[in-house]
């Protein structure tokens, strides 16, 4: 066991950081929340910078390395800003499905933009009045010649109004009982009877705004399908499953940010006569949260290292994703409290620390779809 | 068995009110949240139909209830699922500083207007480097001839855009003790010096107009003083406890509130097997422990209502309901949007503006830390 | 305010138990935890002093009290910090059975000794594969000429060794519906066939004789049944609601007995610059936090209490009650603990026992598991 | 970053397996605690296999290994039985204060025997009514020709009266302004005017029952003084330091052995006519508990490999105490619930591991603390 940072892994984190430092600009950031826009020239350079396809391979222009490195930028960003670092961490949503399963042409085709952040991806998986569960699945591809005709509705999809591809799961065997018989398809923008609703207004994570899509006769080529016809559900797991590790390392940078900012404040901030720092209830605080974040960080390097040596589960991924996006929100809940009125004030930041956290905690699935997830992976098989 | 007791009286004004509120208020609510503020015509609407300072005298205008009518009001504009009309700061927490401590020639002159709804109120006693510590106050208010000056800047002032009428706290730099140097002042809207500030942006709150206020030489007339000279921060404190009291009334509502919005959204929404959210186990279970929080408490805070009403010393109670309430509603808040699933993150949700807006409620009117600190110096530790 | 009103009456007779428990039942605790039993002669004193079964008619010994004055005496005997002498299940919840199903023979057989302490008694419900499963009760009663054939075991039984009188559930093994087998039979000490199994060693509840019993072939006479044949479900079910609310009755005394023996020893004690505990902010915070919970517990609990005695429906706030409290009996417990350090660990620490006695409360009368299912239940999720 | 346990690692974890699963015996360990004895011959055999001194020299018997691996025994054996794991890691308690500072005739005399198990020891620092507070020190030890003769009462030391040797704080200096002016002393049990107490009744952990140290006269020779004079103080957190990562690695086995006994439980029982773990509520206890195993086992094993690595710092260490003790307790307490009455009765175990997880929390300084120790040094000086 050893927990030194390769050379590469350092300088990867110090990279990250000098880069969130130099162009993560708070005026902006609490703007374009506002109005639910990422700023695409920040895209765009984290694209350049190769940050935004860190753990894909070099031939698609990658960074080439596993999740743990993007567990130390996703870390790294997230705790300079837990808004625009989790959108940049989301520009590339879903397009592991295409890295891990997709067919060669189609991921020379679109790979290179979006490692590179000229395009940007998400995906949809979940349909109207089931919440989050799949076991049902309306939209349907029906196989026409060397086309596929997708028809159906999906709902809150991360950034569908400006995403360029989208991954959408659909039934392809109409006659197998689901999670039989699904398949995952790449949606282009412009795709004829492609629909995409007006973003919803966020609680939290305003630059991925969640929107509905309505898919009416959509026609995409063949070669769209990703992975074998009927292998949709498996794959969507195994997305779930990288992605829920994503988010926990979101999470821990959220932590920490919020962290980072209570812990300046106190140390300046005097009430009573003396600095806040030096209260010991609020020092017990700054205790409680440094420790929640360490704990969290440590399973979701975890995680991270496991999925990258191929013996990840799905409930370690769901274990790191509760951890982290709990610890997120406790911790950004006192760094709200430790501010006082600013807390609560939009230009303290610790406010959208605080919301961004709880939407980390809720999207792909709240605590109790983890933890069924969990269950099923430490119970097993019952006799 | 009921804890407190109320008449046919109390139950058809709370009738009257929620008619009222769905017909006047409620319609317009998400409206409000987009302006960041509500029109002045809803509060004349509010004092029209008899919904505020309740407890006033009817020689003023007002309907001279007890306090129920209060708690009524409170419980029910929480049910509104906004904090723009904030009719119960207005209401219990502001005038009654006239009420009590003001000259026959000041009631005369501002208690009409505030039971009409004409003049909106507000109190500016929290400043930038102070926060929860009044002794640290810097706005100072000097006697100038038949005037006084007043000098300083306030911040987080609720009701700060409307205001009418706003209740100054300032010190004589004159007096070393800070305890016997704050005095209350009232500010009319207009006078010369007194700007209102930035509206300030924050996580909730969206329809309430939370400003910051400055006096520059603000010149008012010596008759404006409210109350004694140096009394300012024994009158605080005595007014605090209301305050307190009804910021717990206002949390515990709005914890009833989240819970029942839902309550009714998973037991009307299913998986993908129709199988109503409400069926199952982790739900139910996560229902019945809000649930019987929101009970505990309420039953905690109707004792505390009714040690209140009847002038008990409820120091220490008050703290702890203030504080107690307040972090109920962040639970509550954030299981119930765990009910809710992905659906949570979007406004969409019924319970995501609570989410946002209660994250205050600890904060204000004395941050939680600081009710524990009063619990327990009061409690002997 | 008061939620309860209690008469001087019931000042008075909590003075006189409070006075009875110093003199003659706090001196033995220690002893008692060390033999793991009470002496037979200990139940006697009480019921000589006149609180035992403080509701029974004069006609039969009692003193025809109201509920409060149970609910006194629950009170007061979570007090003496033991649990051994547990006069509440054998005075609230056993003979109640008897009062309530039993035929004016079986009362004026039974009454007069369970009143005089000279009977104590037990309720053999529980089984070693059913726990809070009633339907899954196993034992059995056959009906064999003018007797009754008993056979099957229970355990986890208090007072299972010192009992005269156990009330027995068995099953009619020709009835199909779970439901309507159960009856309800009384079997007297020294019944052939009726074997008490080994005292069981556990947590806490030292002095406590939790046991297991046997009935192979234990023949009664068939007057013995208690309540109509078939009906033993039902009744349980209506006395279990009781037996929950004064569960909580006992931890919500024992929160407040821990907190305050922890209070004390943070006034009394000190850091090594002589800075009393009580005095370091945490703590301050924790007992604050701590006395919030308890407060607010006790008014709910006083509520539910004022409910019950007015023979309200309170199947939901019941069970919300039996849990909440007892899961604030482990917290509390835990957090006092804290409070005490290192010093903690030992026994000698006046929380240690509590620690230990407290945590069987979330298990016995229906795990907490099993209330939260009944109040999703009632309240129809 | 290497998540991999080494060879030897992995070797030192089957074998400590293998030992515990051969002579932890559940009776026995029932029928010792409550008379509050360590069994002896496992104690020796635990030495002579090489376990009690895992992370001592070879050159003194020991396993020439590190924290990590000592981390790893304590796991296994805690994890198998909470008490006996506990009181057998507790053999050489306060030996590190030796072995990283002491004189080297002194090592070479009680070093290997310790490490056999031949020799247990404890450490005495805690004095009367001042709870963990030590910045005042009323046991003296003052000079006298080439002896030290000590004066003083000790409180709350565990297995003082089994142990045979004793590290104990005494103020050296007397006009030196405590902390400063401590020094560390091994005491023997033969001891001329050394007396300790009856054993206290434990409410946990009972095989180390706490007892108080009166020390009369005690003359001890020279260099029996651990490191130099006036470093007693420093000494004393550098082993508090070590000891509490050791009690977090205890606690993530109490953790896992309660957490296994309860996995097992809810398979079998079936209530309501079906097995407790088809429940979904048992499932997510269930999945919270092994979620804070493995948050707290992490961050442990960081807090190890940092201390093996000459990176520690006081309040990581004081973190993993404070986050594994209470995952331990938390996780017993959901065991305890699970199992029903079951989980009350003394047969079914648990209920030790319970009492034994609490035991750990308070041990070495409750959570408050541990929280002081955190909060400076996250917080660090204050202009």
């Amino acid at each position: 066991m050893d927990f030194k940072l390769t050379k590469s892994q350092k300088e990867i984190q110090k990279a990250a950081w000098e880069f969130a430092r130099g162009e993560f600009d708070k005026e902006i950031i609490i703007e374009l929340s506002k109005i639910q826009k990422i700023p695409d020239k920040i895209t765009a350079k984290a694209g350049e910078l190769g940050f935004i396809g860190i753990h894909f391979p070099e031939t698609y222009n990658g960074g080439g390395m596993g999740l743990v490195e993007y567990a130390l930028v996703a870390e790294t960003f997230c705790r300079k800003d837990s808004t625009l670092g989790t959108a940049l961490m989301f520009c590339a949503y879903g397009t592991e499905c295409l890295l891990r399963n997709g067919d060669n042409t189609l991921k020379d085709t679109f790979l290179p933009d979006i490692v590179d952040g000229q395009l940007t991806s998400t995906a949809a998986f979940l349909e109207p009045g089931q919440g989050n569960d799949l076991s049902k699945m309306s939209t349907r591809a029906e196989k026409d010649g060397d086309h596929w005709i997708i028809t159906g509705k999906k709902v809150l999809v991360p950034a569908a109004p400006t995403a360029d591809v989208c991954i959408v799961l659909c039934q392809t065997d109409a006659d197998a009982a689901p999670p039989a018989g699904m398949s995952l398809f790449l949606v282009e923008k412009g795709n004829k009877g492609l629909s995409i609703d007006h973003p919803r207004q966020n609680m939290g994570g305003r630059m991925l705004p969640l929107a509905d899509i309505t898919l009416d006769h959509v026609s995409v080529p063949e070669n769209t399908l990703i992975g074998k016809a009927g292998s949709g559900y498996r794959l969507t797991q195994q997305f779930f499953m990288e992605n829920r590790i994503q988010i926990a390392a979101q999470a821990v940078g959220t932590a920490q940010g919020a962290f980072d900012r209570a812990l300046d404040y106190v140390k300046q901030r005097e009430q009573f006569g003396k600095k806040l720092a030096r209260f010991q209830v609020t020092r017990h605080k700054l205790a409680d949260m440094a420790s929640k974040i360490a704990a969290a960080r440590y399973l979701t390097y975890y995680a991270a290292w496991c999925f990258d040596h191929k013996t990840i589960e799905p409930h370690l991924a769901a274990m790191a994703k509760m951890t982290a996006t709990r610890a997120a929100l406790e911790v950004s809940d006192e760094a709200v409290q430790l501010l006082g009125g600013y807390g609560y004030m939009t230009e303290y930041e610790v406010e959208h620390f605080y919301r961004d956290a709880k939407t980390a905690e809720l999207f792909q699935g709240p605590p109790a779809v983890q933890k069924d997830i969990i269950a099923d992976g430490i119970i097993g098989k019952l006799k | 068995m009921e804890i407190l007791h109320y008449t046919d009286a109390h139950r058809d004004f709370r009738e009257r009110l929620r008619t009222f509120l769905a017909e006047e208020i409620t319609p317009h609510v998400d409206q409000w949240e987009a302006d960041h503020i509500v029109p002045k015509t809803a509060w004349q609407k509010m004092g029209a139909a008899g919904f505020l300072c309740t407890w006033a005298a009817p020689e003023y205008g007002g309907m001279g209830g007890d306090f129920l009518y209060s708690v009524i009001c409170a419980e029910e504009m929480a049910r509104t699922n906004h904090t723009g009309l904030c009719s119960m700061l207005h209401s219990d927490i502001i005038v009654p500083y006239i009420d009590a401590f003001g000259t026959d020639a000041q009631k005369k002159k501002y208690l009409p207007g505030c039971i009409s709804g004409d003049m909106i109120t507000a109190v500016a006693m929290t400043e930038p480097d102070a926060g929860s510590d009044l002794a640290g106050m810097q706005a100072t208010a000097e006697k100038d001839g038949d005037e006084i000056i007043i000098n300083g800047s306030k911040t987080f002032i609720s009701n700060g855009i409307n205001a009418d009428l706003v209740i100054v706290a300032a010190k004589n730099p004159a007096e070393e003790n800070p305890y016997q140097a704050v005095s209350l002042y009232i500010v009319e809207d207009g006078t010369p010096g007194f700007k209102r500030g930035r509206h300030l942006d924050k996580m909730g709150f969206f329809s309430q107009d939370t400003a910051e206020l400055f006096f520059n030489d603000c010149r008012i007339p010596a008759e404006n003083i409210l109350g004694q000279e140096g009394m300012g921060f024994i009158m605080l404190m005595e007014k605090l406890q209301q305050e307190r009291l009804m910021c717990a009334i206002g949390a515990q509502a709005a914890a009833e509130l989240m819970l029942e919005l839902t309550i009714d959204y998973c037991k009307s929404h299913t998986d993908a097997a129709g199988k109503p959210i409400s069926k199952s186990q982790a739900a139910q279970f996560a229902i019945v422990e809000m649930m019987t929080d929101v009970k505990v408490g309420r039953a905690f805070l109707d004792k505390l209502i009714g040690s209140h009403a009847a002038g008990e010393n409820v120091v220490v109670e008050t703290s702890m309901a203030k504080y107690w309430t307040t972090d109920l509603d962040k639970k509550i808040a954030s299981r119930c949007l765990d009910l809710f699933g992905d659906f949570g993150i979007t406004e969409d949700c019924p319970v995501a503006r609570g989410f946002r807006d209660v994250r205050v409620m600890s904060i204000f009117a004395g941050t939680n830390e600081v009710m524990k600190g009063i619990a327990a110096k009061f409690m002997g530790l």
